[in-house]
């Protein structure tokens, strides 16, 4: 399996990168991790004229948190938040558990944060994740760049906000407070698969144990990853109880709306959607000492 | 795979301005998106070549079409066979044209694709969207170009 | 875990591979690994449509790429005469290029031949084929109708291929008719593929002499050679067959496949080289498929638990050529082993098998032929049975299962059993498992409403094809043959018509030769592949090589062990009738302290070899005089999520009696190996097809390889029970994993079900059907 | 394309196109075949190498080109001066192969595993390498040859 051929442009600058996207537009595609692009190119479903290759932007490699976001550059490679310094704390453990179940343990080792997001795959795990924990691109346009929230970023399958000649340039996480914890739960079929469903969730206490904030989100559930917003409705403001949890699991599972595919039946991913949210919900709260 | 879909079209024109419109290969052809080029072989069969892109997944269908109109006037169906990317895909698409009242007309369309060979097995989850923006973006470019 | 042996003990020794040097280093010599001055790149264009006709092909944008030479088509290879290879079936062709049509997606339609990997693809893109569609039969149900013809070619206008049966089919009838308690059950074991992570490939030339040299993934090497002469009209003698290192086989490098023939036709028409070497797309949908049996299993039985008939009726779906690499006489391979390890009074099976337009194929994966598939049914039907009866599956094992002294055992279907110890086995495994903590422990879990289940599966397999009498591949008869060579110093050559393909064969035979004249196995080299040096042999698959190949060796060795004595009398000065072979050396009878050593004789046989005929060497061709009969008996203890339908292999116990074992590190990787494959089977793999014919399962994203995580903990133990007509005892052990294994996992997770109603679910056992399964169960649909 | 790659400690100065895939480069341009490919997708690791000292990477799913300037290992480069590495010494102990096909790969992929693990639990290898597939072994025996060569201090 050959891809057609292509130029190459390798970018030592995000400046340099633009540059070359602007020249080419349509024709031409960025190559971060490529663990998307390059099997679709093997298999000749892309074949972009033109590929800019940003990895020898190490401008861009960081994840570093600035006070307000966990931001993660264009070529930080998943496994790079697998193994950072502050993985284990409880008020990242949404992103840590996502870090470990994305694609495979080598893939993860050259595949990207922002990669994924911009591929922005039905089945994602990244996606659904940003928008749980709120999320955002930033984004290099003509205009210089702007900061896109997750909700708008997400435009339709394997479609974002980032248009012909832009680049996103970074994610960002907003740095949750110590009163929070999340969960990732994924049912894939073996390592290495997209997800059959996946449910991110992430939840902020308020001193007296209500629910300060809450995202709820989903993977394979839809043309790309949806928020759960009755959930989220539901959730917020309230004193968590197995209740409130069975009721936002009813909600995912009304709001999906899952392709059946070798992966499952549409019933079976809907009910999935309800089981996992109710799950993620339910190890959340745990980790936040609320046990149900 | 196989892949269906459904719409529907409210159009401000008359049955006869749209059944005419509709059956003209040359005018069909050419609300197909992204179609780079139309040849018309006789009053209901042509050829498309339309651009794909979805994601990653950027090329060419070509696509042969066939228009089968119904004697009465209330239905159009559309073949449409053949491929990309070493991979075949037959599109389906039917029409029921129903009189709205105040000189409308409603175009009722559903729309199934079938997908083989690596399109299907490789990007099945990207040829869905692109089999759905082909159908359903032809019926809309049909209101549009009849609205102006 | 391993141990060097040297000369003295060599057999059951868990002796470190002599291959593994270069594997571990990255010397592997593997087909895509070669290189030879010239060489062009052979790519295939390949239908999307299942059924079309083929109503033109332009080759001409292809020819415009730069560095493409050729392109060939299905007209101009049937111009040559090469346009159908013969299926090692015998009883069907195969295209090699589509010609008129195609009769399933992902066919062979051109070949282009370009100067880089790259060229080729880029004009096998632009091949342009038009087609027309045709009405696609998706599966053998609807091809019975016959409403479409697939193979008009053939004399029988009929998608029919074969009938075939065996027992007694009134006696069957009547028996089933008259028992007390009786169960039948409908279980379609899927289509699977062998998926070696090699793919299949070759480079083909011809050298200087006008000589054909074959580098090709080939199990079967000398048989290739030969069906190569056959198609080609080329000389035998003007072929050379190499089969290099091989990455995994199970069964898929039998069969002779179109993109060979093309690169040999590619090398003859252009002058150079030719590699091909396919993708794992191509190999997952165009290779040789296993299974895709349905089969209809029904049981009678007294109310106290006494098996008293078994009868088979199964529709097998073949694909567009039947390329099944079965023997001649048995066009369902030997699937008459479905009486299993029990007493079956009487018994019937039948094989119907149709034409679809799906890949050809039907190869034996990881199993000697249709065995997994006849083990399957029995397995699980056992466990129906004990369902419908309320006797524990432990016990109604127990209560049928042919008897320790019962040996020789003559089966209802023909086979005679040589040689085992069922309850034995059984009991080992039982006891290993902790089996009545188990169920104590199980009832306390259902009662909580946890779905806790215990699967057993005690298959016999039968192996080692076979005797000449009943077994041919071409008309071939499935000997095998063994040449050893003892040089002056003691070291020596082994060369075999097997060919290893990780099994480990150049540590094993080396470890025979060893045994069997007392010299270190780290100085017998083995050679296997090369059809110019290895006698005869028809290859390695159906576990056939240590019952076939591995009674070669022993003989071949016990041959010069009969040279060598003359010798060591000489040397002894001694009556040869004075000789003894006793603790690997020759002795004088009686005096100890008068000994030579082997290497002591080689070197004498050699430079001074007395009044004997120079030279110490022997070749061997071993007719079996029956089948070997290996066995199990394995239990799964699995855990099921409600929920979700997941299930977790919590524990897997395998005991297996493969006879006398010549490696048991190698053996144990061998069941490691079988039962990773087997649980693969059951929960993950398919080769589907939707009701267009589409292959939905093309490469390794759908086709699913179980991972590290995946992949259940395994525990091993043996029980010995030797075959008493093997040299050796042994009996064979390669794909006992995986043709008892997925019946227990299955019979585990019915088990974990089975108070909900829950009687049968297909495989792959999925999370979705699992929980289907349970969803419909628990609203009263099941 | 001209690229320079250090393989093994040898640097490799080529002209190649834009399209060839690491995993040919290093086969093909270096005469490097012990890294093989198995599948289309990314899935399998057969061509696992090791980029920079401690990166796994599939060298099917990566262009030479973006090799340029890296340096790259392979299994080739495991051993020193005629030393197995010990993870190689463990796979041949414990029996973690068979046919060979995936056995390259899994070692660099251990490799890179035990740079930032060098004292993994049995589960931390069974998570590491489940991005490569092995037909033959079932595993079980691959883990014991990692963990012989943690056991041996080798990171």
């Amino acid at each position: 399996m050959i891809p057609a051929a292509f130029e190459y442009l390798r970018a030592h600058s995000p400046d340099e990168a633009f540059a070359h996207l602007q020249k080419h537009g349509p024709e031409a595609r960025v190559l971060a991790g490529g663990q998307s692009l390059i099997p679709a190119m093997r298999f000749r479903l892309a074949r972009p004229a033109v590929l800019v290759d940003i990895n020898s932007i190490s401008d861009l490699a960081y994840v570093r948190t600035d006070g307000k976001a966990l931001a993660v550059g264009a070529i930080a490679r998943d496994s790079a938040i697998e193994r950072a310094p502050w993985i284990g704390e409880r008020r990242w453990s949404l992103i840590h558990d996502v870090s470990r179940v994305v694609a495979d343990p080598v893939v993860r080792q050259t595949g990207t944060v922002v990669g994924s997001l911009c591929h922005n795959d039905p089945a994602g795990d990244w996606t659904a994740t940003a928008l749980a924990a709120r999320g955002e691109v930033v984004v290099r346009g003509k205009g210089g760049t702007r900061t896109v929230a997750i909700d708008d970023f997400l435009v339709d399958s394997f479609t974002t906000a980032v248009s012909e000649g832009e680049m996103a340039l970074e994610a960002r996480f907003p740095v949750p407070d110590d009163r929070t914890a999340g969960s990732y739960q994924k049912v894939e079929r073996k390592v290495g698969d997209f997800a059959t469903a996946a449910a991110a969730v992430q939840v902020s206490l308020n001193k007296n144990g209500t629910i300060r904030s809450v995202g709820v989100a989903l993977s394979a559930a839809g043309a790309c990853a949806v928020r759960v917003d009755e959930a989220e409705r539901l959730l917020t403001g309230q004193k968590p109880s197995a209740d409130l949890v069975r009721a936002a699991s009813a909600a995912a599972e009304t709001r999906s709306e899952p392709q059946a595919d070798l992966r499952g039946s549409v019933e079976y991913k809907k009910h999935l959607a309800g089981v996992l949210v109710g799950r993620g919900l339910r190890q959340a709260l745990e980790r936040l000492g609320v046990k149900l | 795979m196989n892949l269906q879909y459904n719409g529907e079209e409210q159009i401000p024109a008359g049955w006869d301005k749209v059944w005419a419109f509709v059956t003209d290969p040359e005018k069909v052809g050419n609300c197909f998106p992204d179609v780079i080029d139309v040849t018309v072989h006789d009053a209901t069969h042509f050829d498309a070549v339309v651009k794909v892109g979805v994601g990653p997944v950027r090329g060419k269908f070509k696509l042969k079409v066939e228009l089968m109109p119904d004697a009465g006037g209330q239905r159009l169906d559309m073949k449409m066979s053949g491929g990309g990317f070493g991979s075949a895909v037959d599109l389906t698409a039917g029409a029921d044209l129903v009189e709205a009242g105040a000189g409308a007309t409603a175009l009722k369309w559903r729309g199934q694709a079938v997908a083989r060979g690596p399109v299907a097995a490789v990007g099945g989850r990207v040829l869905d969207a692109q089999a759905k923006k082909i159908i359903s973006q032809a019926f809309a470019n049909v209101r549009e170009r009849l609205s102006a | 875990m391993s141990a060097q042996a040297t000369a003295g003990q060599s057999v059951g020794v868990a002796m470190k591979r002599k291959e593994d040097p270069r594997f571990i280093q990255g010397k592997g010599n593997y087909v895509d690994d070669l290189s030879f001055p010239g060489m062009l790149y052979l790519a295939l264009v390949r239908s999307p449509y299942p059924h079309a006709e083929i109503k033109n092909i332009d080759i001409a944008e292809a020819m415009k790429v730069p560095g493409v030479k050729a392109v060939i088509t299905g007209k101009d290879l049937e111009a040559a005469g090469l346009g159908w290879l013969p299926t090692f079936h015998g009883f069907d062709k195969q295209m090699v290029l589509a010609i008129g049509k195609v009769l399933f997606q992902y066919q062979e339609v051109a070949a282009v031949f370009a100067e880089s990997r790259e060229a080729a693809a880029d004009g096998a893109e632009v091949v342009e084929v038009e087609y027309e569609p045709l009405p696609v039969v998706a599966d053998p149900f609807t091809s019975k109708t016959d409403k479409v013809l697939l193979r008009p070619d053939r004399e029988g206008k009929t998608n029919h291929i074969f009938h075939w049966e065996v027992g007694d089919r009134d006696g069957t009838a009547r028996a089933l008719e008259s028992s007390p308690k009786r169960i039948s059950q409908r279980m379609w074991f899927q289509r699977c593929h062998p998926a070696p992570l090699e793919p299949c490939g070759c480079v083909a030339y011809f050298d200087t002499m006008g000589r054909l040299q074959f580098h090709v993934t080939s199990q079967a090497p000398h048989v290739y050679r030969t069906a190569l002469a056959l198609v080609t009209g080329i000389a035998e003698d003007k072929i050379h067959v190499i089969s290099p290192d091989l990455g995994g086989g199970f069964g898929n490098k039998v069969p002779v496949y179109p993109g060979y023939v093309c690169a040999i036709v590619g090398a003859l028409k252009i002058g150079r080289p030719v590699k091909w070497v396919e993708s794992r797309t191509e190999n997952l949908t165009s290779t040789g498929f296993a299974r895709d049996y349905h089969m209809d299993v029904e049981i009678g039985a007294t109310e106290d638990g006494r098996v008293t008939a078994l009868r088979v009726a199964t529709t097998a779906d073949h694909g567009a050529f039947d390329a099944a690499a079965d023997p001649s006489k048995y066009p369902a391979g030997i699937f008459g082993i479905v009486t299993g390890s029990y007493t079956f009074p009487v018994a019937h099976a039948e094989v119907d098998a149709y034409f679809t337009n799906k890949a050809p194929g039907g190869i034996a994966y990881r199993c000697s032929f249709r065995v997994t598939e006849a083990s399957f049914a029995i397995e699980r039907g056992m466990d129906i049975l004990a369902d419908e009866l309320g006797i524990d599956s432990v016990e109604l094992r127990r209560r049928n299962f042919i008897k320790k002294d019962q040996f020789p055992y003559p089966s209802a279907l023909g086979f005679t059993y040589d040689s085992g110890d069922y309850h034995k086995t059984l009991d080992t495994a039982l006891e290993k498992i902790g089996y009545a903590a188990l169920l104590k422990e199980q009832a306390e879990q259902r009662a909580k409403g946890e779905l806790m289940g215990i699967g057993v599966s005690t298959f016999t397999e039968v192996v080692g094809a076979g005797p000449s009498k009943h077994f041919d591949i071409l008309g071939i008869k499935m000997f095998d043959s063994a040449e050893i060579r003892i040089h002056p110093t003691g070291a020596g050559i082994v060369r075999a018509g097997t060919k290893s393909q990780g099994q480990g064969h150049e540590t094993t035979w080396a470890q025979i030769v060893a045994e069997e004249l007392g010299l270190d196995p780290q100085t017998i080299m083995v050679e296997e592949g090369d059809t110019d040096t290895a006698p005869y042999g028809l290859g390695t698959y159906a576990s056939r090589s240590t019952p076939v190949a591995g009674a070669a060796i022993t003989m071949a060795a016990r041959r010069i062990r009969e040279k060598a004595r003359k010798v060591a009398a000489h040397l002894l000065e001694v009556g040869e009738a004075d000789v003894e072979w006793k603790d690997y050396k020759f002795q004088v009878k009686g005096v100890p302290a008068k000994v030579v050593t082997m290497k002591e004789v080689a070197f004498a046989a050699y430079t001074n070899m007395g009044p004997n005929e120079p030279g110490l060497e022997a070749t061997y061709y071993y007719d079996p005089p029956n089948m070997t009969y290996p066995n199990g008996a394995y239990i799964a203890v699995v855990d099921v999520d409600r929920e979700i339908g997941e299930v977790k292999v919590r524990r897997f116990v395998a005991v297996d009696d493969c006879g006398t074992v010549i490696n048991p590190m190698v053996v144990e990787g061998q069941i490691h190996g079988g039962l990773t494959e087997g649980f693969a089977i059951a929960f993950m793999q398919e080769i589907q097809y939707d009701s267009d014919g589409n292959n939905l399962n093309t490469n390794f994203t759908d086709y699913l390889v179980p991972t590290s995580l995946e992949t259940p903990h395994w525990e091993t133990a043996s029980t010995v029970t030797p075959s008493p007509h093997h040299p050796l005892g042994a009996k064979g052990v390669g794909e006992s994993p995986n043709v008892g294994s997925p019946a227990a996992f299955v019979n585990a997770v019915i088990d974990a079900l089975s108070p909900l109603g829950v009687r049968h679910i297909d495989m792959p056992v999925t999370r979705d059907k699992v929980w289907r399964a349970i969803r419909d169960a628990e609203s009263g649909k099941a | 394309m001209k690229i320079a790659v250090k393989v093994n400690g040898s640097t490799y100065q080529r002209d190649v196109e834009s399209r060839t895939l690491l995993a040919y480069f290093l086969r093909e341009e270096c005469g490097l075949t012990g890294t093989h490919v198995g599948c289309d997708t990314s899935s399998c690791g057969c061509c696992v190498v090791v980029m920079d000292g401690d990166q796994a990477v599939k060298a099917c799913t990566m262009f030479a080109v973006q090799a340029d300037g890296r340096e790259i290992m392979t299994v080739e480069g495991l051993a020193t001066n005629g030393t197995l590495h010990p993870l190689q010494q463990g796979f041949w102990d414990q029996h973690g192969l068979q046919c060979g096909y995936c056995t390259p790969g899994m070692l660099m992929a251990s490799y890179a595993l035990l740079k930032h693990n060098p004292k993994p639990s049995e589960a931390d290898i069974r998570e590491g390498l489940a991005g490569n597939l092995c037909r033959c072994t079932g595993y079980q025996n691959i883990v014991k040859a990692v963990q012989q060569a943690a056991e041996g201090g080798q990171g």
